[in-house]
């Protein structure tokens, strides 16, 4: 809730020009360091330290991911995992959001949902792949299926926490002003929820994609996650090393994509509402 | 009878601890009659406010408007509280319109009905500004207005000049005087400050420590219109010597009443 | 044969595979050359792991799928509608087992055998899969207590295999090809000392439909049929073309992993040769599933496989 | 930061046992709601609404699961398991939390490690297998290697965002009462993350048990993750059902648990710090 | 001199617009001096205080005390905030004992050195109560507290007696003075209560309207120590006067400059 207040004051202090050095800054640090770890690795692979059957190296896997890209489907199975995981992702967010906050409503119907949602979170989902099948299919929307399944209750529980640290202060400042629930619910329960669903979608990401992976796992024609299952069984290693390259650059990808909707958003709230 | 307040009391509980803010205590308030409520701090003038307005439940009594029950009631008076709590994600300007956004008016009609009365409250070109950039003062002012526009017949105003400097507090008290004569509402007003609740009352409940009660209830017969001129008259110097006995022995009372409280804690 | 040409509208199935595997080739070569096509049919390979290769058939997901009969008779435990085996693949257990570089069994004998085998760790691959259960089946048939004399280590990841082995977690591992070339490559193992193709016939992968689907469009299953046994026929007719298919559907395999696999597979004549399961083979699978005690309901070869369209040529 | 607030006006509103209630009434109802959905189970499976097959049914699960307990490892399994769990739940969340709230040192390294945190989280654990087995071996300590790394980067992300929302003004108190930045960081840094820490532990509870899970299909000798993935494999999918029934139940009990704790850690922090 | 405060500005930065709010600004203060800061709301008071606490960049000028800058400096003065700023999840005698505890006292006997002085902020029986349960009042208090348990040779004191009621306002006064007679503090202070500047201060600084700058310096040359009977004294009334016309022709002033700032906005 203090989010834009913050704002506020970085920009009263004058740093606005400061900050956004300092965001090159980071941005110079980030590819150092990136670069950094990858020199390392190939170093450590050359001089042995580390085996480069398991390891790969990183010119092994450019070599292997430019292969894979120009003669074989990498384009396509990275369309079809970013397709799902994007999807679920979008789907798993906006309904987790609205669950958690419709727990503002009635404590009880919270209260009882809550270890629900939990237990159903913990259920291992590759473990009920025969189950699964049945259930959800095994084309695209039962990665989607699972995408979402893995996000939703994430930001259900984080939407749930920022309902309930909202200051009792506020709504009761509404209700002076005549306002009904949903009146509070959309001018002061949204908004300070607002941060925590913000918070997140970061991990989100993570989960989402290991939702498709597993989905693609389970059962699947195409997806990088079905490269990875295939390079496993015939011990492509380096192969398997493109898949999560590729993976982290999705992640990367989709961080910095959350990233510019968090500062919408919280512009969005610091505007009105 | 506007608002009548009936043997309202409030016991608080803490952990196995019972604390009486608010012995059972009645008020009467007609019709565009402008009443203050003063008393030593903490003896439960802002719970009473809150009871009117139906955010805190009595642990006994009824509140009445109009000879109808308001008890946990929302909307049925304005009411500017302590805090000036405003939304920290909103702009000043879209704080000030909550309670007509919430009554249903547009927002572009509700700003332009807004806009006007900023420079009266010091707000101008600060619309676009977000409370935590604000100072203590223009905050008030601002939860103030926001009270204002909401326009009810019966306002409680819970010490709302009490971070104005004194030049500003001055204008606002006349400027609150006049739109109060203009309009006829019912005002309750919670301050600490003698001079003002003088200027300002037609009657002044004086609670006591607490738990508070109605200790003394004072007359104010000024004329009306009144200028700042008044607070020079002998008759007012009077008045206010009388007050301030009233509460300078309530102070004392205080603290024999906190002793006894320790000793039960 | 009874398909239709090529103006007709071709019938799109899918068949489910455990695992993208080179022990599937005939599947492959029939779907490259354009068997499946001349016989009416589009067909398109989905990669469900698992034990869901099986349920996506039960459920109608997908139209057959290529598997052990074992683990189809497993799920038809009740069905009403129960998965049948109407063509051979895979006609050897395809399983070998590896040990540390350097150690051996003494002599061929099988007490040698079981001596060598006691008190090692196995990395014995996944729980339950078809390698595991031969391996845990022939320790048995060995004398070994699988609780006291042997340590199992069972990933889920074949790869894992061969990192628990270099790790020195492991100092026997099973695994087929190309596992064996990488490990020897490695120096990681030598030379398989047990291979399970000397069990001789055994149906380890087989195409399968569900009942209903031979009772409402035999057609169907005959063209399919047909077309899995002239990929059967050209693995062995044609070993240049068959590894061709084999490099275009493996892509990144080197090869010298595409050599090993070919040469292990013809040396042991991995694939059917007429498409036929017999009864006694049929058997040796389903004893494996006793013995591991997995299975131990009476069986009927009858419901299990339905050789017409094999043998109706 | 609110938390203790809203207790401290629930209290004194004479809540007191009207939550106890509250939350007597809550017990009651999460009792009704497992036992109808079980009992609607049942009946869908005996009047073949749902396939029996696929679905399996409580009975079934009951008998096949006192059967395991009884005369197989269940037991044994079940402790492997949420022995992991638990060991990696609680590394995974104080180290965690340890690693969140030091990103309130420097914006800068926070800034730079953040999305090498999201993208180490993306890759998926079971294709790196190999690796995996190479790096932390495969014993009980793998398991809770996995455990803990699906936890830590929630809490450390949870934590940050917490530290992100402090109030700059109680820094500024701190400040003009002489504090150093340690004191800061004690006093109110870590009282005020704390929520957002809490928050991530229910969450944490399923990620812990996925990543103990995903450690047993890499390769082990016990655990409810090895006999839920051999029941798939052998297609026993009552035994699937046992499995996934207890591990919910080992969910349910860690999520009663993280209850306590987080009641605890907030009456720690009403208290003092 | 004991606080020196040379050409201190601030200007504000709000996206593309710059606001001066303190025009460059000296102040000198002796040792042991009570010296008390007035001026329109949003000129600047609290933000001077900021920066002499080290909490906030001057965009000019220096800050020395005994000859040494202390800028951007913590924990070089006690500073009571406006705003009572409480950790909501501590206690109020936690919350009071703070500074000793970063002073490195611990905890036991820093609550025995404090307890004795609740009973005189009228927070007796209040000690393991959490700061939402306190009325307004006694949240200030408590601050107030907490700033003077810290003990340092600087205090700056921003509004510390706005949300008490009148009487206790009067005795928390005196008791100021008392306290400052005895040990030799040097103080400033901010409030918008011209009553209490008189009766507190050696000297008063009146600020102008945003942007704040000293307008004028006032020596308050009543004996100490005071009672509050100088409050009636005609001395005491003709300083008022002064002090209030002052005031008066800033708000005017500041009324014109906001109109100006409008337009540049
Ligand atoms: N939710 C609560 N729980 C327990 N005690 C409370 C609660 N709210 C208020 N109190 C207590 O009730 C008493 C009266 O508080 P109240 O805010 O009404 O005082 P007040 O007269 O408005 O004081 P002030 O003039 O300082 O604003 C105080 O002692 C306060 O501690
Ligand atoms: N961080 C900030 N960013 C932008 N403007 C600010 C910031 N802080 C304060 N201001 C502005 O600076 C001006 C002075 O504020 P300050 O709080 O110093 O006033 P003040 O004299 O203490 O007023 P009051 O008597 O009402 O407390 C105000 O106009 C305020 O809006
Ligand atoms: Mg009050
Ligand atoms: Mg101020």
């Amino acid at each position: 809730m203090k989010v834009v207040k913050e704002k506020g004051h970085k920009a009263g202090d004058d740093q606005e020009s400061k900050s956004r050095r300092f965001s090159l800054y980071t941005l110079l640090w980030r590819c150092l360091i990136g670069i950094l770890l990858i020199v390392g690795w190939e170093a450590g692979v050359r001089l042995g330290i580390v085996d480069q059957y398991y390891w790969s190296s990183p010119t092994t896997i450019v070599e292997k991911g430019w292969f894979q890209l120009t003669q074989s489907t990498l384009i396509q199975d990275l369309l079809f995992t970013s397709g799902a995981t994007i999807y679920g992702f979008i789907l798993g967010t906006v309904i987790g959001a609205i669950i958690g906050l419709s727990f503002w409503w009635s404590k009880l119907y919270a209260a009882i949902s809550e270890p629900y949602l939990v237990a159903f979170n913990a259920i291992p989902k590759l473990a009920l792949a025969p189950v699964l099948v049945i259930l959800i299919g095994i084309g695209f929307s039962s990665k989607v299926v699972l995408a979402f399944s893995m996000t939703v209750i994430v930001t259900a529980l984080a939407a749930y926490s920022g309902v309930k640290q909202i200051d009792p202060d506020m709504e009761k400042l509404l209700y002076t002003l005549g306002a009904k629930r949903y009146h509070v619910f959309f001018k002061v329960v949204v908004p300070s929820s607002l941060p925590w669903i913000i918070s997140s979608l970061r991990i989100n990401i993570a989960l989402a994609l290991a939702g498709t992976i597993v989905g693609e796992f389970i059962a699947s024609r195409e997806g990088i996650g079905r490269m990875i299952l295939y390079a496993g069984q015939i011990l492509d290693i380096d192969l398997v090393w493109v898949g999560v390259t590729v993976l982290s650059f999705l992640a990367l990808f989709m961080y910095w994509f959350v990233g510019i909707i968090e500062r919408w958003l919280l512009k969005k709230i610091g505007q009105q509402i | 009878m506007k608002l009548e307040i009936k043997e309202v009391g409030k016991v608080f509980q803490k952990g196995g601890t019972f604390t009486e803010v608010l012995k059972p205590t009645s008020i009467q308030i007609d019709k565009g009659t402008f009443v203050s409520v003063v008393g030593p701090s903490g003896c439960g003038k802002s719970t009473l406010f809150n009871i009117i307005a139906g955010l805190t439940k009595p642990s006994s009594g009824d509140v009445l408007v109009d000879g109808r029950s308001i008890l946990n009631q929302n909307g049925q008076v304005g009411y500017m509280l302590q805090k000036d709590l405003l939304l920290p994600w909103r702009s000043i300007i879209h704080n000030i319109i909550l309670g007509l956004e919430i009554k249903g008016m547009n927002k572009k009609s509700a700003i332009a009905q807004a806009m006007p009365l900023l420079e009266r409250y010091g707000l101008k070109g600060f619309e676009h500004h977000f409370p935590a950039e604000l100072s203590g003062g223009m905050r008030q002012r601002a939860a103030l207005l926001r009270t204002f526009l909401y326009d009810a017949e019966i306002m409680l105003l819970d010490e709302p000049f009490a971070a104005l400097d004194a030049q500003t507090k001055g204008q606002m008290q006349s400027w609150l005087l006049r739109m109060w004569e203009d309009v006829e509402k019912t005002i309750m007003f919670v301050t600490h400050d003698i001079d003002e609740a003088l200027f300002l009352s037609d009657t002044i409940y004086v609670l006591s420590a607490r738990p508070g009660s109605v200790k003394a209830v004072l007359s104010v017969e000024l004329e009306r219109p009144r200028s700042r001129d008044v607070l020079l008259t002998t008759e007012f110097l009077e008045m206010k010597r009388t007050l301030f006995n009233l509460l300078a022995q309530e102070e004392k009372e205080e603290e024999q009443s906190e002793g006894g409280e320790r000793k039960g804690t | 044969s009874g398909g239709g040409g090529d103006e007709t509208e071709l019938k799109k199935v899918s068949i489910a595979e455990p695992a993208h595997l080179t022990g599937y080739l005939p599947l492959y070569i029939a779907i490259h050359e354009g068997y499946f096509a001349e016989e009416g049919l589009e067909v398109e390979m989905v990669t469900a792991a698992g034990g869901a290769h099986v349920t996506t058939l039960v459920s109608g997901e997908v139209w057959g799928n290529i598997a052990g009969p074992d683990s189809n008779e497993l799920a038809n435990d009740g069905s009403s509608d129960p998965i049948v085996a109407v063509a051979n693949v895979v006609n050897r257990a395809n399983v070998y087992l590896m040990a540390e570089k350097g150690e051996q069994p003494e002599d061929d004998s099988e007490e040698a055998l079981a001596d060598f085998i006691k008190g090692k760790n196995i990395a014995a691959s996944r729980y339950g899969g078809s390698p595991n259960l031969l391996t845990r089946s022939l320790f048995i048939d060995l004398g070994i207590d699988l609780e006291e004399d042997v340590i199992l280590e069972e990933p889920a990841d074949v790869t894992a295999v061969l990192a628990l082995v270099e790790q020195g977690k492991s100092q026997i591992a099973n695994g087929a090809e190309p596992t064996i070339t990488e490990g020897i490559n490695k120096d990681v193992w030598g030379e398989p000392f047990f291979g399970f193709p000397s069990l001789g016939d055994y149906p380890y992968s087989v195409v399968s439909v569900k009942q209903s689907t031979i009772e409402e469009d035999p057609e169907l299953v005959e063209g399919f049929v047909q077309a899995v046994l002239r990929g059967l026929e050209t693995v062995y007719d044609d070993p240049e073309l068959a590894e061709e298919v084999l490099r275009k559907e493996f892509p990144t395999l080197s090869d010298e992993q595409v050599e090993a696999t070919q040469n292990r597979a013809y040396e042991d004549e991995h694939w059917s040769k007429d498409g036929i399961i017999t009864e006694e083979a049929l058997a040796k699978t389903m004893d494996v599933l006793k013995k591991t005690g997995i299975y131990d309901e009476p069986y009927s070869y009858e419901k299990m496989v339905d050789m017409q369209f094999v043998e109706g040529e």
